[in-house]
């Protein structure tokens, strides 16, 4: 007796999602419209930015040539970093981060972002947490 | 103590609960101890996918549920395993966790931890709040004060006990970890409270009024990836979120918000989160790389304490408490050698012994390879529940086919996904790993 | 000469987190945390200038409840050097009347009860309760408004009560004459701007444009959080019972209900549109809704 | 005890107004007319008076009095003249030196003792600088209530109060306040909360002329200068205000919202990115730590819209916003949403308004909002 898998399986056993190309989009899954953004995420959070970014990109050579993927734009949970395509480069929306530390943990790989905390009282404060 | 003390018996960098229950701790022993929080209050840049135990708790801080900002107790503890379409749905329930002291707690951290520092300044610490510790102060090799980010922001002591929390800025400056944490070691936690009635809450979770439960779900939550989904009730509102391995997220180029869309869209967990209004977002690093991905403890004039010293039990999601216990021995430790004068590496060696002994050695230990494990065999979090699910559904579909021929057709299919080799492998790796 | 300055300060809700709760229709205040009126930080800050260019005392003063402490420890620790909670069950639910009289009688214990002379009526006086620390009071200042209740009341009620002269809507504090005891600053109107010149004792309230808040030392943290904060109840003070919190208000919230919300609008334009049909497409929607540009220009 | 002082509601003197209605109402309430303090500036009044004198005979004739002007100060009989074709049926009127220009107290007390003398029982300002200041302090020389910044005011049938509702917590929730047992209830309005009425040709009325006492303590603050917003209309009172954020980039940009601001005879504001990034002035900051503005136009140009923001303009009257991105929060409160880059759509807006305003000249439209002001 041949076994087809797809008696058991609604798609191929043991593909991860995140690799694949067909990710259902929000209107397959019936999410709500429209879709909650990470911007509107972070609108639940209250920020107190400071005047200077705590985050830097080190070399921005670096995300220009070396870095295709641009890996922070998708690793950072608050979407901070933005690959511009017109400058080449990479903006640090430090306003709204989550000082999670994700960008210097291996959110990008190259290691070019410098992440501090903000000063003291400054950026994210969680209600709840 | 007066405010011209500009030298403390101990510094403590940190307001969470490691740094607290240190705090507190050297306070109620009588040493001098100022504790530097970043935030606007303890609790205000922290979160949580987890619960806060009694018993731990309350040895630092004797019968806190009494008066402790708490969400709900945790009656029920549920562990799903979740393919998308199905899951598997293990489910402990006792009454004995319903009566002092309880067990566990939901909480709010962002409240939680703020009423740990009252306590804490009750004690007689002095709390300094919005002030981000930037650099250690050094005398030879020894460790001698911090340098804070405020104007004239120097301050000595004759310890520091840093409780920074995963990203450890200090401790690698302090020369103990000598690497930033790598992907391979953290995960990345991303959580949203949803606000609901909480009869409705009550309703939902099957749950009596203000008790609580916990759900953790493997499986198909992080879309394969190594992580985990769980879902907290509080008293009208519910944590939702998903932890995923730093590595794997960034390998597959996932973005953590999606992977919690997904996971809030799966049927089993949108019927319960159905029509809650988001309250928050919040995304936080969890040091998962055990016990020999922790730096060392301590060194000449400072300890390291809680998340900072990687003090977390992935496998059973216990940090908070690691870090209250951790903090607790740091301060024992100090109060030891304040005895003595004598705050040199070797004196202070006295705070690993203390933790060896202790349970949250005990279990990183015994977990240690836990994370490395979960992170190479990806497919424990793709495959088996999969395979376990189409059991179940198989077993539970009534059609032609009679049973005996079932049983036949999922062992084949068994086989034809895993080779016999590798599911005993995995399965033995798995029992060392975990067990 | 030196000048002693009173700086109010009230602890708020953050009030882009209050809303209405759809089912129940009351006020959400749960894990909301409070925060000090942004706005009494500029006048806070306006306050510490004065005394460190002319030298003299700051004193910050808060109706709350007993948290409230939390609001001044903090100030403290911008280097304010005197902090006074008044609390009591007897002041909750005032409104900006009954604040008024409640802070103009404890800003009166605070100088000492001593410059009340030409204080309206007859409240307070030799009779009342005295501060042993008590110092006259030159200046007052209040933000031009709180987030919550966004009246700016507070500071002309007070310049009412206590007989200062009023200076409201301060967006740059000038300067102050010690010898003619004279202040002079610019105050914003919708106009324009007004320099106007007041004798003292004054009352100011102080807008966003004046200063920004300084980034306190170390030391001064330290020092704030061990300082005592004077802690007073409706007893310590000089003030009748009937005049304080609701009883003493004379308005009355009948009724709170949600404002509509804001829906999400129209989306003008498609992409890949001419900027120039999307203009013209903006400003036809405009007209439709009655706003037509420029219809009176000369 | 409130209860026990006496109240200044009864015994009105007037009686005028009384007339087609029977005086059968409840005793707090009895009499009393409804009076509008006139804000002016060297004889010319502000448009919130008249706004105001409008909404003032609405409730005075649900009431059965009659609405009355204030009008301290300079030219009073021009202003009475204007008042009364408003709707008002009679004109208090003080002058004295000391009112001349505007300070609050001699003001103060000028209205003070006319309400003791006269006896309204409602009071309504303006909502602007100096009425909520001259409103604050006479309703605590009066003790009684005030309620600031009103956007509706109604008269309750039954018990013949007014009922003063206005937005709290930053726009987030609306309140209805009521004055039930203190007299006048006095209430502040904001500008541009209700129509002008039209102006009757022939309109009279009776001016009450009064000499008010003032005394020497109200010369404790003098003005010494006065500048006119230059160029940059204050965001205050302001009907167009076109607002500038992360997206513009840089200061030099900001002349592009100028443009448009002038050709829509609006003014220029930002958002704390802007502000904070320096290329614009702290005072032009919108928001919860900055201003919160109410223009009938609010565009919003390169702002993604944060909570703080969102709280300082969402009592706009129309919101349009100009974002590249998409999902921008500004885009879920606005009434108008263009997607796409600013430095193309701003100039094509400019040029669009411009061809517009050639071609609107001279037309009437009585009534309709203009955006955009009288140029001189």
């Amino acid at each position: 007796m041949s076994i087809d898998v797809r008696r058991f399986f609604r798609r191929k056993p043991g593909e991860t999602a995140a690799g694949r190309e067909d990710l259902p989009s929000p209107e397959q899954l019936g999410m709500p419209q429209p879709a909650p953004t990470v911007a509107n995420k972070l609108g639940l959070v209250k920020f107190n930015p400071d005047t200077e970014s705590h985050l830097r990109i080190i070399d921005s050579e670096v995300c220009r040539r070396r870095c295709r993927q641009k890996f922070c734009t998708h690793s950072c949970p608050a979407q901070v970093y933005r690959w511009e395509e017109e400058e080449k480069q990479i903006t640090v929306a430090f306003e709204g981060c989550l000082e999670c530390g994700t960008c210097r943990s291996g959110g990008c790989p190259y290691e070019n972002i410098e992440m501090r905390y903000p000063r003291g009282g400054f950026g994210a404060q969680y209600r709840f947490g | 103590m007066s405010a011209a003390t500009s030298r403390y018996d101990a510094i403590v960098v940190g307001g969470g609960p490691a740094g607290l229950a240190a705090a507190y701790t050297l306070a109620k022993g009588g040493a001098s101890v100022v504790c530097l929080e970043r935030g606007d209050w303890s609790g205000s840049k922290n979160m949580m996918g987890g619960l806060i135990y009694s018993q731990p708790t309350g040895s630092v801080f004797p019968e806190f549920w009494r008066e402790a900002p708490l969400e709900r107790h945790v009656t029920r503890r549920d562990m799903w395993l979740a393919t998308g379409d199905s899951a598997i749905k293990l489910s402990f329930e006792t009454a004995d966790f319903a009566v002092e002291p309880y067990n566990s707690f939901t909480v709010y951290r962002s409240s939680f931890d703020k009423w740990l520092s009252r306590q804490t300044a009750a004690a007689g610490a002095l709390m300094i709040r919005e002030t981000l510790v930037e650099d250690l102060l050094w005398d030879g090799g020894r460790i001698a004060g911090v340098r804070t980010g405020r104007p004239q922001g120097d301050l000595e002591a004759d310890v520091v006990i840093i409780a920074e929390g995963v990203n450890t800025f200090l401790t690698e400056k302090a020369g103990l970890s000598p690497c930033p944490p790598r992907a391979a070691n953290v995960a990345l936690a991303v959580k949203e409270v949803l606000a609901l009635p909480k009869e409705r809450i009550e309703d939902r979770f099957d749950l009596d009024p203000g008790a609580g439960a916990a759900i953790e779900i493997i499986g198909e939550t992080t879309g394969g990836l190594p992580g985990t989904g769980f879902i907290y009730t509080n008293r009208d509102t519910i944590s939702v979120g998903v932890g995923v391995l730093l590595d794997s997220l960034v390998d597959n180029r996932a973005e953590a918000y999606n992977l919690l869309e997904r996971f809030k869209q799966q049927s089993q967990v949108r019927r319960l989160i159905q029509g809650a209004a988001p309250r928050e977002y919040s995304a936080h690093l969890i040091p998962e790389g055990g016990y020999s991905c922790m730096p060392r403890l301590y060194g000449d004039g400072v300890l390291v304490a809680g998340d900072a010293a990687g003090m977390v039990n992935a496998i059973n999601s216990e940090g908070a408490n690691l870090a209250l216990l951790s903090g607790k021995m740091a301060a024992e430790t100090v109060l030891a050698c304040r005895e003595r004068g004598d705050f040199s590496a070797a004196a202070l060696g006295r705070y690993r012994l203390l933790l060896e002994d202790t349970v949250i050695l005990k279990d990183l230990r015994k977990y240690d390879n836990a994370t490395k494990f979960l992170s190479t065999h990806h497919h424990l979090f793709g495959l088996y529940p999969e395979l376990m699910a189409a059991l179940a559904r198989e077993f539970l579909t009534v059609d032609q086919l009679s049973k005996a021929e079932k049983e036949r057709l999922l062992l084949k299919l068994f086989r034809s996904q895993v080779p016999t080799r590798r599911l005993l492998k995995d399965f033995y790796q798995a029992w060392r790993a975990l067990t | 000469m030196a000048f002693h300055s009173v700086v109010c300060i009230k602890q708020v809700p953050d009030t882009t987190q209050v809303r209405i709760d759809p089912e129940t229709g009351s006020l959400v205040r749960k894990g909301i945390p409070s925060v000090i009126n942004p706005f009494d930080l500029f006048a806070v800050e306006a306050a510490l200038r004065l005394r460190d260019e002319h030298g003299g005392t700051v004193t910050a003063l808060c109706m709350g409840p007993p948290q409230a402490e939390e609001a001044l420890r903090k100030v403290l620790g911008y280097g304010v050097d005197r902090a006074v909670l008044v609390t009591d069950r007897a002041f909750a639910g005032a409104d900006t009347l009954a604040t008024t009289y409640t802070l103009a009688a404890a800003i009166r214990k605070i100088a000492g009860a001593r410059n009340d002379q030409k204080a309206a009526g007859n409240e307070g006086g030799e009779a009342g309760p005295r501060d042993a620390d008590g110092e006259p009071v030159d200046l007052v200042f209040c933000g031009k408004q709180s987030i919550d209740g966004d009246t700016g009341q507070v500071g002309p009620g007070l310049a009412r009560r206590l007989g200062f002269s009023q200076l409201t809507y301060v967006c740059s504090l000038l300067q102050i004459d010690p010898e003619k005891r004279k202040l002079r600053a610019w105050r914003q109107r919708e106009d324009g701007r007004e320099l106007l010149e007041a004798d003292l004792p004054v009352a100011v309230t102080i807008t966003e444009a004046c200063n920004r808040i300084r980034y306190a030392s170390l030391p001064d943290l330290l020092a704030a959080a061990d300082k005592k904060i004077d802690t007073w109840r409706a007893d310590d003070l000089d003030a009748e019972r009937g005049r304080l919190g609701l009883k003493g208000s004379p308005t009355r919230v009948n009724r709170i209900f949600a404002p509509p919300v804001r829906q999400r609008g129209e989306t003008v334009g498609e992409p890949g549109m001419e900027p120039a049909a999307v203009a013209a497409l903006l400003f036809d929607r405009l007209s439709e809704r009655g706003m037509k540009p420029g219809v009176a220009r000369a | 005890m409130p209860e026990d002082r006496p109240k200044i509601s009864k015994n009105s003197p007037d009686d005028a107004a009384r007339a087609g209605k029977d005086a059968a109402q409840d005793s707090s309430t009895a009499g009393g007319e409804v009076w509008v303090v006139v804000e002016q500036v060297a004889g010319e009044a502000a448009p919130v008076s008249w706004e105001l004198m409008g909404e003032a005979r609405a409730l005075a004739e649900a009431l059965g009095v009659r609405a009355a002007a204030v009008i301290l100060g300079a030219g009073a009989p021009e202003l009475a003249r204007q008042a009364f074709s408003y709707g008002a049926a009679a004109a208090y009127t003080g002058s004295d030196p000391a009112l001349e220009p505007f300070i609050t107290d001699p003001h103060c007390q000028a209205l003070v003792d006319l309400a003791r003398a006269h006896q309204p029982q409602i009071i309504l300002l303006g909502a602007t600088t100096r009425g909520r200041d001259l409103a604050s302090a006479a309703a605590t020389e009066l003790e009684t209530g005030l309620t600031a910044d009103c956007t509706h005011l109604e008269i309750d049938e039954a018990k013949g109060l007014l009922k003063q509702t206005r937005p709290a917590f930053g726009g987030n929730v609306m309140a209805t306040i009521i004055t039930p047992n203190h007299r006048p209830q006095i209430a502040t309005v904001r500008p541009g909360v209700f129509p002008l009425p039209e102006a009757a040709a022939e309109a009279g009325g009776e001016i009450i002329e009064s000499r008010p006492a003032i005394t020497a303590a109200a010369a404790a603050v003098r003005q010494l200068q006065f500048l006119p917003n230059p160029g940059e209309e204050s965001l205050m009172g302001a009907h167009v205000i076109v607002a500038g954020g992360r997206g513009m980039r840089s200061a030099h940009n900001f002349a592009l919202l100028e443009k448009l601001a002038t050709e829509l005879g609006g003014t220029v504001a930002a958002s704390r990115a802007a502000v904070d990034a320096g290329w614009i002035s702290q005072r032009r900051q919108v928001g919860q730590t900055g201003q919160t503005v109410r223009p009938l136009l609010y565009i919003a140009v390169g702002i993604s819209g944060a909570v703080q923001h969102l709280a300082g303009i969402q009592e706009s009257d129309v919101i349009v916003a100009i974002n590249s991105d998409p999902d921008a929060p500004i885009f879920d409160v606005a009434d108008y949403g263009i997607v796409g880059d600013l430095f193309e759509i701003v100039p094509a807006l400019i040029e669009e308004a411009h061809a517009r305003l050639s071609g609107a000249a001279g037309s009437d439209a009585a009534g309709e909002r203009q955006i955009g002001v009288e140029s001189t």
